[in-house]
């Protein structure tokens, strides 16, 4: 079996300036803390960062934000930190707003192969702009296409050598769509096991989604 | 004395029924289950991935993996779930949600509301706000009647909409309005107020409901 | 706490001649075998099921099919039930067809609100008929519409009395969808236990979604 | 002697390469796991819901909870994993499959395959088929050459189609054969045949490859 485990610098070097990536976590509860420390160390630049959230200053996704290393940002909330707004407002930084529902069914949809889904949701607001728009059986709907990304960033709370993850609690939100849609997957854990340990019923994301495993995620 | 909030806040819950399915928006909304009747028994959803979720864990009890939508660190009751985004939103986009109390930027008599956004000003993100509203089966706006002296109550909201006709119900400290074809159509009004203050507190038509009651918030 | 568990008798009493109906299972692993067999008793008639494949005659939905009691059958495979395919050619039961990853979707769809999904599965066969197509960055699309029915069939490994429900290994399959897009959902259960008994990070589905519970699944 | 069946599946094996995640139909498919070369080690899928799929299960230590998509008891390895059909064909569809293998009734120079229907004679459905075809990186098919002396391998498919375009190799008895943007092209020949033999059995162009090699079907 391919050996998964890295350290945080040997997996940020992944990942390069300009990059889609996708982060885990809800108001980073979720979020791999170690990895967005490691890319702060590094300065990768420009990043597209496909995420729920911005996280809070100086947590989660809020230490890229902090850094100015985003360029972009598509996510469904920012109110919690005041630095993405700022940064928005003054010209920096490129926010793309997303219902939180569509959001987990495009990346969903960039995952498991479809050309995308048709939802009721934003019918009417401004989320309709530049969307493809269908009406079935006199139901409006809007065309939400797939996202995927270059790398995700996820946080696992038991992760086995294979890669098989298990997300604890609301830690879980939008990692496991994550893990199906991107080139590269890594995910912090926060404890590592034998292959085995984990229960095939109680794996929430599957191991071959898994390209590498940081330790050391708290 | 009672806050405005409070009023609201009491009022809403007499909506609530035995075994309903309910998502709680940030603030205001929250306050709502202070004041459910005893035999009313919720299950409240998170739209982060919780059905069943309990009270606000008590300081020291935390667990830094379970949190609700607000940030906030939560316990859950025995006969919880945890899910992860795609099945949260399966779950109110799906019509699975009885109710979702909300608050309101401004509210129109076509049941349009706009809660996300003030151009130029505020641009938090919809968050979970468009799916719930679109998807809950009954959207009660929990919401003060006017801020700073402007009503929120309007013929057509002027900000960018949250979601398209949707909305059901709005309780303010001064009156219960439902919104029906014909637009608002006044329910019930508070003690200490008139129906021509609520007209004239509200910017658009207001049909007062032949069988007008006293809103009585604190029932229980 | 509304009291969700009934007998089969009660169960099946809210079935109705000529209703939709979805039946958990693949290969009627997964399929509530004491549920069927109460529809048998019954002689409830002209069915619409919708569920992954007919079984085998005797078993799991080849019980329904061996007394006749299908008029129409929404699968994606009838290989395994002889009986099925005869009485297709012999005009007496309507088969209609659907890839298998796309009837998954169809029934996720119906109980997630979404008006359809777009997928590349079946273009340029004869799944094709009847449905609209859409080419979206030069792919070509199905919309595969959503799928409901009136009662939701299915078989749950442990279930508590509010309805949590966790299948085991692979009897989840078709299951966790169709829990969610039916008006009445009917869990037979294997074995019953208290509320707070499952794990909230291992029920697969919620409770709100199973209206009553049968025991005595084998 | 060899049967065709084993000749077939051996040398489809040396197509899979270590770490592949391998979807495999039913029937001849299955046989290729008995020819691995023991440093390639695959994870096997069931579309019903399992990667880290095993052998089929032994007489007594069935579970009646765990089967495979053959309707076959089966076991699973350390570190396998169940999940619903969603999950399965999200796996399937979303590319995440190396290779898939399956058998088939006709496959025409276009690399569409006709695998599940033969109108008026043979309609189990597509099951999983459909699904295998669009989305895994790598369609093989495994087949006889012919069947009851009529060529499997065609210029354009007449039964209805499974999947348009999608096959990429053709293993039979004969003959290896890759579907590039100009047709059929020969890769390799088995030892006991001749070019004229495999085209006289095919009915389509076939290509002959500037480097055509010697099938060796049991190289492990």
């Amino acid at each position: 079996m391919k050996n998964k485990i890295i350290s945080a610098e040997e997996a940020i070097s992944f990942l390069r300036r300009g990059d889609t990536v996708m982060v885990g976590g809800f108001m980073s509860c979720g979020t791999p803390e170690i990895l967005m420390d490691e890319i702060v160390k590094k300065g990768i630049k420009d990043l597209h960062v496909i995420a729920n959230d911005s996280g809070v200053p100086g947590r989660g996704i809020g230490k890229l934000i902090g850094s100015k290393l985003v360029k972009k940002l598509t996510a469904s909330h920012i109110g919690l930190n005041q630095e993405t707004g700022a940064q928005m407002v003054a010209g920096e930084l490129e926010v793309e707003l997303v219902p939180q529902g569509s959001l987990a069914e495009k990346i969903r949809a960039g995952g498991a192969g479809l050309g995308g889904v048709l939802t009721p949701t934003g019918v009417g607001t401004e989320v309709e702009n530049g969307k493809q728009k269908i009406t079935l059986d006199q139901v409006e709907y809007l065309i939400e296409m797939p996202l995927k990304a270059d790398v995700a960033l996820l946080r696992g709370s038991i992760v086995d050598k294979g890669g098989n993850v298990y997300y604890n609690a609301t830690t879980k939100n939008f990692n496991p769509m994550m893990a199906t849609a991107a080139k590269i997957v890594i995910v912090a854990a926060e404890k590592i096991v034998e292959v085995g340990e984990l229960d095939p019923n109680y794996v929430m994301t599957p191991g071959i989604f898994v390209d590498y495993i940081v330790g050391g995620e708290v | 004395m009672a806050s405005e909030k409070e009023i609201i806040a009491s009022r809403v819950a007499q909506e609530l029924h035995d075994g309903d399915v309910v998502n709680l928006g940030i603030g205001l909304p929250t306050l709502v289950c202070n004041y459910l009747p005893s035999d009313v028994h919720i299950t409240l959803q998170s739209e982060n991935g919780i059905l069943g979720m309990g009270e606000l864990s008590k300081p020291g009890t935390e667990h830094k993996d379970r949190i609700n939508s607000g940030n906030q660190f939560v316990n859950v009751l025995p006969g919880a779930s945890f899910f992860d985004s795609c099945t949260s939103f399966g779950i109110i986009r799906g019509g699975h949600v009885d109710v979702t109390i909300l608050g309101a930027l401004q509210v129109d008599e076509t049941g349009t509301l706009a809660s996300h956004i003030v151009p130029g000003k505020m641009v938090p993100g919809m968050g979970g706000a468009m799916d719930l509203v679109v998807g809950a089966k009954k959207v009660i706006i929990a919401t003060t009647h006017t801020a700073k002296g402007a009503p929120k109550l309007v013929k057509r909201v002027t900000l960018p909409p949250t979601a398209v006709n949707r909305v059901h119900l709005i309780v303010t400290e001064l009156a219960v309005i439902e919104v029906t074809e014909k637009g608002f159509l006044l329910k019930e009004i508070a003690e200490n107020t008139t129906i021509e203050e609520v007209k004239s507190l509200t910017d658009a038509e207001l049909f007062v409901d032949d069988d007008l009651k006293i809103m009585k918030p604190f029932l229980v």
